[in-house]
């Protein structure tokens, strides 16, 4: 089906990577965290590319989800799988009760509530050092083990991951083409005109807002057995932002611009260590420039400028319509 | 206990007072293009790092402050006309990440040009703390909170008695109406961001006495000041103000009388509570949206 | 019962001024309503009202026989009752079909779950509503702009757009407000057959319009209000001999004649 | 090969700048000199910003690309946490240059780390607060790894000396001001205040307590061993004493001292080229010497036998003190590798 | 002005587009001083991009325009004001946050020295539509449509317009309201300001105009005096209803 086509592609991009450059460092080490941010990235495109809605707070959702896996597995000894679902659901439960209050706002004020938010989830995080380890962090979180096989190695976290990215996808492709999808784009169209065609604006926004943070809780646990360690600092604001550059940089509304900005912007600061000092001014150009020559993001900007290189014939044909 | 109360409103009114001009600047970059300008908090770095470099060189203290201010307006227009101004089509998201890459930027050239230390700018006039009861007030402060006044109300006249400060409001509302009744919205855009670096630029001079500067310090200052202008009600100025006023003092209070280790998380909350009760800040337009 | 609209002592103050003050009418099931009045008489704002767009300061609203006051609008919408704006509420960032679908919405079952693992339950739902919907572009004459992207869409197709999303909803009764301001004449006759269309399909319409061919041509009776008050109530026929009506709106007879000296 | 990560830029930047720098130098110095058991070094750094995400990738990037033979690294405790799982189960090992005391307390295998410990520091103080008779502490700390963690200890440790802790403040790593706090600290009327933390937080908090007009002794920890301390809180500086590694004051020392020789060889190279030398410099250094050293003695790469050798390290004189590792310590420094110290006239002074 | 001969307005080959849609194509058209012309022509035939592209708002992609003698193709729009080219935009766009004697005071930014004029024309706005006197203070965004549309003309005027350009002044207007606005518009053209005028209400449009211009698919078709236009059998079939 022609829906899925895009997704096709990108399995088999996921596929084929790792055969060609098997011990790779930037596929098997860097390659999972890609996934585990584009996971984030794509579930917060729901909400900012699909719906409207800016999030600045999504590193919290990612970091309750790590957290829940890390403390229950290590200072309960739970069941790494029983600890990622409570984490999912503590998730849930924190994402409904915000997201009432919070998705009222609109705008900058909506980005500042969540950006309080996930700063205020994020100093529960350092305070409490008994319970959390504080600025330390938890070490020693065990290995996720999937049909008797422990995920302990590289490539076998790359397939995980990945495997998560490639799940993610396929459900956010889905909802997004369904009933669900229109309503979410409706409501960034006009609110109101969306409310007279029946879409009660409030209950959607929840729930998007809640299906979002599930996927960042999700992506947060996988990622708290990869790196068997979290601290505080992988959860702060700044990756909230990063998030959020990750899903415009790559492109909004549009389903694989949030997995290739969550690409560059992970593969960026890892090619860019050779400049050493000179790293941050080259990152901050970089997304200076993509955004002022891309405005639409990379995905569609780049898709743009270089389909009419392939198609130049179809396009000709097609442009005339428009007249 | 009272000294304690007394000594946090000082200092929360110090602190809140630079919270306050950064918060003026995002307003008025706000309500000229809708864009909450990230890079915000690395005027008031620049500003601080400026000085401190043009007074290692021998200049004279006030015409180094002047300079410096020189500077920060330099960049706010040097980043409005290279950096926001080429991106036509973008959104407002675009131009927000066009921002935070700009404070990314600046914030690596900062770093090599004056490298990871920090850096100190001597007081305005002594240290030697003045007595009120059982509190102390630096001489520092009383600058801090006197020049915030002064530009608050310079800033509040502008906006509210002259031509010029409604025509900058009516880009904001409508740039096509605004051109189309001769308002260069180009030009209101470089003065907006001129202006709104000025008092980043001096909020970062008026602070670094106090509060040392680094070329990573711009971010927290940033994040204060955004939270101050929403506080306030974005679309006022002045709401930016009593705003970053507020968010001082309850940062402050909140560290003398509660727990200091969640003092921010204590500032946080209530600020969400303001948005939740008052969605439009304090000062912001309430009222029904018309349709 | 066939009073099918109703309002009484309908009050709603903006910081103390009333933009509708005690107006109390009741429209008949299957019927054209239009309202008429000034600029700034509260036509807009009844619809805001009706449609729960805003709450009212007092009064009552029934809609077939049971209270909407303090509904939220979806529910309004769900309920029977669907409109178009006066400054296009179109999702620009959709196409004429999707935003048509949107219009189906309430008509789906299909919830977040099936959708997001695409059951084949959600998916049959998905053609059925799309079916509907090309059914409405095909009535309003849009059927062949289907796959456009609604932004850019002249003024006037905006206008018919926001009829079939509207229609989408399948409402009992449908709030116009001005579908024919920006439409020259020959179109604006073509919209008045278009609201003729939607009569006939049993849909009971309440119309707002300042094109007085338009509305004395399709409705079957008027209220006509004058600083957010009742003014006047009647056919077509009575109110343009309503003196309070010219004075406060219609003004004399072909207005333009002056225009020629 | 040896493998770093640092922190260069961030928060803790002028922990990891020193600290590179060093490793940078004597790399360089070591090859000049021929190398070891016969072959050059090559450094290999990648910079943290003190992020322990980037921490975990750039560990197993240096175990997985770059295959290096060792890993001397880490600016702060919180990425030297996040990577010992790595390197426990890459068998590498691994010298930290991080303070908290967790890092080697329970031992691990593969880790090892030079500077003094939070858990040193605060033992130092202590003792020097019994000799001036002080009982009651005001504490205030900063809320990030170090802060946090010397916290705890003075915590744990305060009653051993006698002491109570009358008041426990902290302030975030980019707070401006602290007076709040330390109005909060002089309501409790302590006898002394304690400042654990790094960065510009410890001169804010000095400025501050004079600027209130509190008269009380105060202690810093070893976090603001280094003259931009002295120089960014200025005159309020003076008296303020804190444990600090006998480089800071290698030209004070007694001729006797052992570890004059050392210090002194490394302050006169690092200052020629950088500026003023702090201690942080000093644990890249010890490091560094303690993997070369251990390669010397087992003759190869290897990775268990440089391990093994390290573990064996016994007398090494370095910047920080004299190292004499053993299979349940992994540091190998006494109490006496601290100074106590006081800040007279804008340069260290050695109290005792 | 400069002679008689020359138009006030002369626009040769303009075209312009939206992206890849072309939705000008060649215009070719000149108002005179003095004149009130009025352009009719379906939904979608270009009539405000043709404003638009006048008064700078959207650049044109081909062709000229002189105003006054002077080429001002590729000048600014804000360049266009100070030269008396006031544009009342279609959909009124209001400063909705601003309240009305803002708005109608910054109509005159152009002129925003001269006291003077400030406070004489504000007073000649509010003589012109009385009621925005009671809502000076209001924010216009709260405003009906129709009283919006009052404010936007009277923004307009505040320009001090040699040459008005009207997009579509009747939209949204009570019956009562139309006729005014007309009579407004003679009355302003009669004063001497040359007008250029939109209007989908053809027919009292070309009552008050003195030539027509009738506009299709992005292309002028058809110009001719008023009168003519209004015994012309097919636009009275297209354009005006009957
Ligand atoms: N959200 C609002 N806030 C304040 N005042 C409002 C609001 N909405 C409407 N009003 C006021 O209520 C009055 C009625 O406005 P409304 O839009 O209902 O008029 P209308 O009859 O639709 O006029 P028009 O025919 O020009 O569209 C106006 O005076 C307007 O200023
Ligand atoms: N922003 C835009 N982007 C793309 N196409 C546009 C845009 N604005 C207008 N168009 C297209 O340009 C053409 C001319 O539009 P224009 O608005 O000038 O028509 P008009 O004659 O003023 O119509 P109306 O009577 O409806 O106001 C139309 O086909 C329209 O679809
Ligand atoms: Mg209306
Ligand atoms: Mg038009």
């Amino acid at each position: 089906m022609n829906r899925y086509r895009g997704f096709f592609v990108l399995a088999l991009i996921i596929i084929i990577a790792p055969i060609i450059f098997p011990d790779s460092y930037f596929v098997t080490v860097v390659g999972v965290t890609i996934a585990l941010n584009a996971l984030v990235a794509v579930g917060l495109n729901l909400l900012m590319g699909y719906t409207g809605q800016i999030s600045l707070g999504h590193a919290a959702f990612f970091g309750i989800g790590a957290y829940s896996s890390g403390l229950l597995t290590t200072m309960f000894s739970w069941n790494p799988w029983f600890a990622l679902l409570m984490g999912l659901l503590v998730t849930w439960l924190v994402a409904e009760i915000i997201a009432r209050p919070i998705l009222r706002l609109k705008g900058h004020y909506l980005a500042m509530a969540t950006l309080g938010f996930g700063i205020i989830i994020n100093i529960l995080m350092v305070q409490p050092t008994h319970i959390t380890g504080g600025p330390d962090g938890l070490s020693d979180i065990p290995v996720l083990n999937i049909l008797g096989w422990d995920i302990d190695s590289d490539i076998r976290w790359y397939i995980v991951a990945n495997g998560a990215l490639l799940l993610g996808v396929w459900l956010a492709l889905n909802l997004i083409n369904s009933r669900i999808g229109l309503a979410l784009r409706a409501v960034h169209g006009s609110e109101v005109g969306a409310q007279m065609m029946g879409v009660d604006i409030e209950r959607i926004k929840i729930r998007i807002f809640v299906v979002s943070a599930l996927f960042a809780a999700f992506a947060g646990s996988l990622f708290a057995h990869q790196q068997a360690f979290i601290s505080p600092d992988s959860f702060s604001f700044h990756f909230s932002i990063e998030l959020v550059v990750m899903v415009v940089l790559g492109g909004m509304a549009s389903n694989y611009g949030p997995i290739f900005g969550a690409a560059v912007l992970t593969m960026l600061p890892e090619t860019l260590v050779v400049f050493e000092d000179y790293e941050v001014l080259i990152l901050g150009a970089i997304m200076m420039g993509i955004m002022i020559f891309l405005p639409q993001g990379l995905w569609v900007g780049l898709s743009q400028k270089i389909k009419p290189l392939f198609l130049n014939k179809a396009t000709s044909s097609v442009e005339s319509v428009g007249g | 206990m009272s000294d304690v109360l007394l000594q946090s409103l000082i200092t929360g009114i110090t602190i809140g007072s630079a919270y306050a001009l950064v918060g003026l600047g995002f307003a008025i970059i706000f309500n000229v293009s809708d864009v909450v300008n990230f890079a915000q908090g690395e005027f008031v770095m620049v500003g601080a790092m400026s000085a401190v470099s043009l007074l290692a060189v021998g200049t004279p203290f006030v015409l180094a402050l002047f300079l410096a201010l020189i500077v920060v307006v330099c960049i706010g227009l040097i980043l409005e006309k290279f950096a926001i101004e080429p991106a036509k089509s973008a959104t407002v998201v675009s131009t927000i990440i066009i921002t935070i890459g700009a404070s990314i930027f600046l914030r690596g050239l900062a770093l090599l040009i004056w490298g990871k230390d920090f850096h100190s700018l001597p007081a305005f006039s002594g240290e030697t703390p003045i007595h009120l009861g059982s509190a102390t007030i630096t001489p520092q402060s009383l600058w801090v909170m006197g020049i915030t006044a002064i530009l608050v109300y310079l800033v509040h006249l502008f906006f509210n008695r002259t031509i010029t400060g409604k025509a900058l409001l009516a880009c904001s509302a409508n740039p096509i109406a605004a051109s189309l009744i001769g308002i260069p919205v180009k030009r209101m855009m470089l003065f907006a961001y001129g202006l709104s670096a000025l008092l980043g630029g001096a909020a970062g001079v008026l602070i670094a006495p106090i509060a040392f500067t680094s070329y990573d310090a711009g971010m927290m200052l940033g994040l204060k000041g955004f939270a101050a202008a929403i506080l306030g009600g974005l679309g006022n100025p002045m709401g930016a103000v009593a705003g970053g006023v507020l968010l001082g003092v309850l940062e402050s209070l909140g560290a003398g009388l509660i727990s200091s280790g969640y003092k921010d998380a204590i500032a946080f909350v209530i600020l969400l509570l303001v948005l939740f009760f008052k969605p439009q800040g304090f000062f912001g337009r309430a009222g029904e949206e018309r349709v | 019962m066939d009073l099918f609209l109703e309002t009484q002592n309908l009050t709603k103050t903006f910081g103390g001024v009333a933009a509708i003050f005690n107006l109390s009418f009741a429209t008949r099931k299957g019927s054209v309503y239009s309202v008429i009045g000034p600029n700034g008489a509260g036509k807009t704002t009844l619809f805001n009202l009706l449609t729960g767009i805003y709450k009212p300061t007092s009064g009552a609203i029934r809609f077939a026989g049971s209270s909407i006051v303090g509904q939220p609008p979806h529910k309004i919408s769900r309920l029977g009752i669907s409109r178009t704006f006066q400054t296009p509420q179109i999702f620009l960032n959709m196409t004429v079909l999707e935003n048509t679908l949107v219009g189906c919405h309430s008509h789906g079952t299909s919830g977040f779950f099936s959708a997001a693992i695409s059951s084949p339950q959600s998916r049959r739902e998905a053609a059925r509503l799309k079916e509907q919907a090309m059914e409405n572009l095909r009535f309003c004459g849009l059927d062949h702009l289907a796959q456009r992207d609604s932004d850019a869409l002249p003024y006037g197709e905006l206008k018919r757009l926001e009829v079939a999303r509207a229609l989408s909803t399948k409402p009992k009764l449908l709030l116009m407000d001005e579908p024919a301001a920006g439409l020259n004449d020959s179109e604006t006759s073509k919209m008045g057959e278009l609201i003729q269309g939607i009569q006939k399909l049993g849909i009971s319409v309440m119309l707002v319009e300042h094109n007085m061919a338009l509305v004395m041509a399709v409705s079957d009776e008027l209220l006509v209000l004058n600083y957010g008050e009742y003014l006047a109530e009647g056919t077509p026929e009575q109110i343009q001999k309503n003196q309070k009506v010219i004075d406060a709106y219609l003004g004399m007879g072909d207005e333009n004649d002056d225009l020629f000296d | 090969k040896i493998g770093t990560f640092l922190a260069v830029t961030g928060p803790a930047s002028f922990l990891g700048d020193p600290e590179l720098k060093t490793l940078q130098m004597y790399v360089d110095k070591i090859n000049s000199e021929g190398g070891v058991i016969g072959k050059k070094l090559k450094l290999i750094h990648y910079d943290t910003g003190a992020n322990p995400k980037k921490a975990v990738n750039f560990a197993k990037r240096l175990i997985k690309k770059d295959r290096v033979d060792v890993i001397v690294g880490a600016s702060t405790s919180g990425t030297t946490m996040a990577v010992i799982p790595i390197v426990q189960k890459a068998k590498i090992p691994f010298i930290s240059m991080a303070g908290s005391v967790k890092i080697i307390e329970p031992v691990k295998k593969w880790v090892f780390k030079t500077p003094h410990t939070d858990k040193m520091a605060a033992r130092k103080i202590f003792l020097d607060m019994n000799k001036r008779g002080i009982k009651k502490v005001g504490l205030i700390s900063g809320s990030g790894g170090f802060g946090k963690s010397g916290r705890s200890q003075v915590l744990a440790l305060a009653s051993e000396y006698g002491l109570t802790i009358t008041a426990d403040e902290s302030y975030g790593k980019k707070d401006t001001d602290m007076t709040a706090q330390l109005s909060k600290i002089r309501a409790t009327n302590p006898d002394a205040i304690l400042n654990f933390g790094f960065g510009s937080g410890p001169a804010i908090v000095t400025k501050n307590v004079r600027q209130l007009g509190i008269k009380l002794p105060i202690y810093q920890s070893h976090g603001v061993a280094s003259k931009k301390y002295i120089k960014l809180a200025g005159s309020a500086a003076e008296g303020v004493r804190l444990p600090a590694a006998s480089l800071l004051v290698a030209s004070k020392l007694p001729g006797s001292h052992p570890q004059k020789k050392v210090i002194q060889a490394y302050k006169s190279s690092f200052e020629a080229k950088h500026g003023p030398v702090s201690t942080f410099g000093g644990h890249a250094y010890d490091a560094l010497y303690l993997a070369v050293e251990a390669i010397k003695r087992a003759g190869t790469v290897n990775k268990a036998k440089v391990r093994d050798e390290i573990e064996k390290t016994k007398n090494f004189l370095g910047a920080g003190g004299i190292f004499n590792m053993s299979k349940r310590d992994h540091l190998g420094l006494g109490l006496d590798a601290f100074k106590m110290l006081e800040i007279k006239n804008g340069d260290w002074s050695i109290v005792e | 002005m400069t002679s008689l001969t020359e138009p006030l307005l002369k626009v040769t080959s303009l075209s312009c587009r939206y992206g890849k849609v072309t939705a000008l194509r060649g215009v070719d058209m000149e108002v005179n001083s003095g004149e009130l012309v009025t352009i009719v022509g379906a939904n979608g035939a270009g009539k405000t991009t043709l404003l638009r592209t006048l008064s700078g708002v959207l650049p044109r992609y081909q062709g000229t325009v002189f105003f006054a003698g002077e080429d001002i193709t590729t000048m600014a729009a804000h360049r266009r004001t100070e030269l008396g080219i006031c544009h009342v935009p279609e959909g009124r766009l209001m400063f909705a946050e601003l309240s009305v004697a803002d708005n109608i005071m910054l109509g005159a930014y152009a002129h925003r020295n001269d006291d003077k004029w400030l406070k004489k024309g504000s007073d000649e706005v509010y003589e012109l539509f009385p009621i925005l006197k009671d809502k000076a203070d209001d924010p216009a965004g709260t405003l009906s449509g129709g009283q919006q549309q009052m404010v936007a003309i009277g923004r307009a005027l505040m320009g001090r317009p040699k040459l008005l350009l009207l997009d579509e002044p009747s939209m949204g207007l009570a019956p009562l309201l139309v006729a005014d606005i007309f009579r407004v518009v003679r009355k302003l053209n009669r004063d001497g300001i040359t007008c250029l005028m939109v209007e989908q209400n053809a027919k009292a449009a070309l009552k008050i105009a003195q030539r027509g211009y009738v506009m299709e698919t992005g292309s002028i078709t058809m110009g001719a005096t008023a009168s003519e236009l209004l015994a012309n059998e097919e636009v009275r079939k297209a354009y005006l209803g009957h």
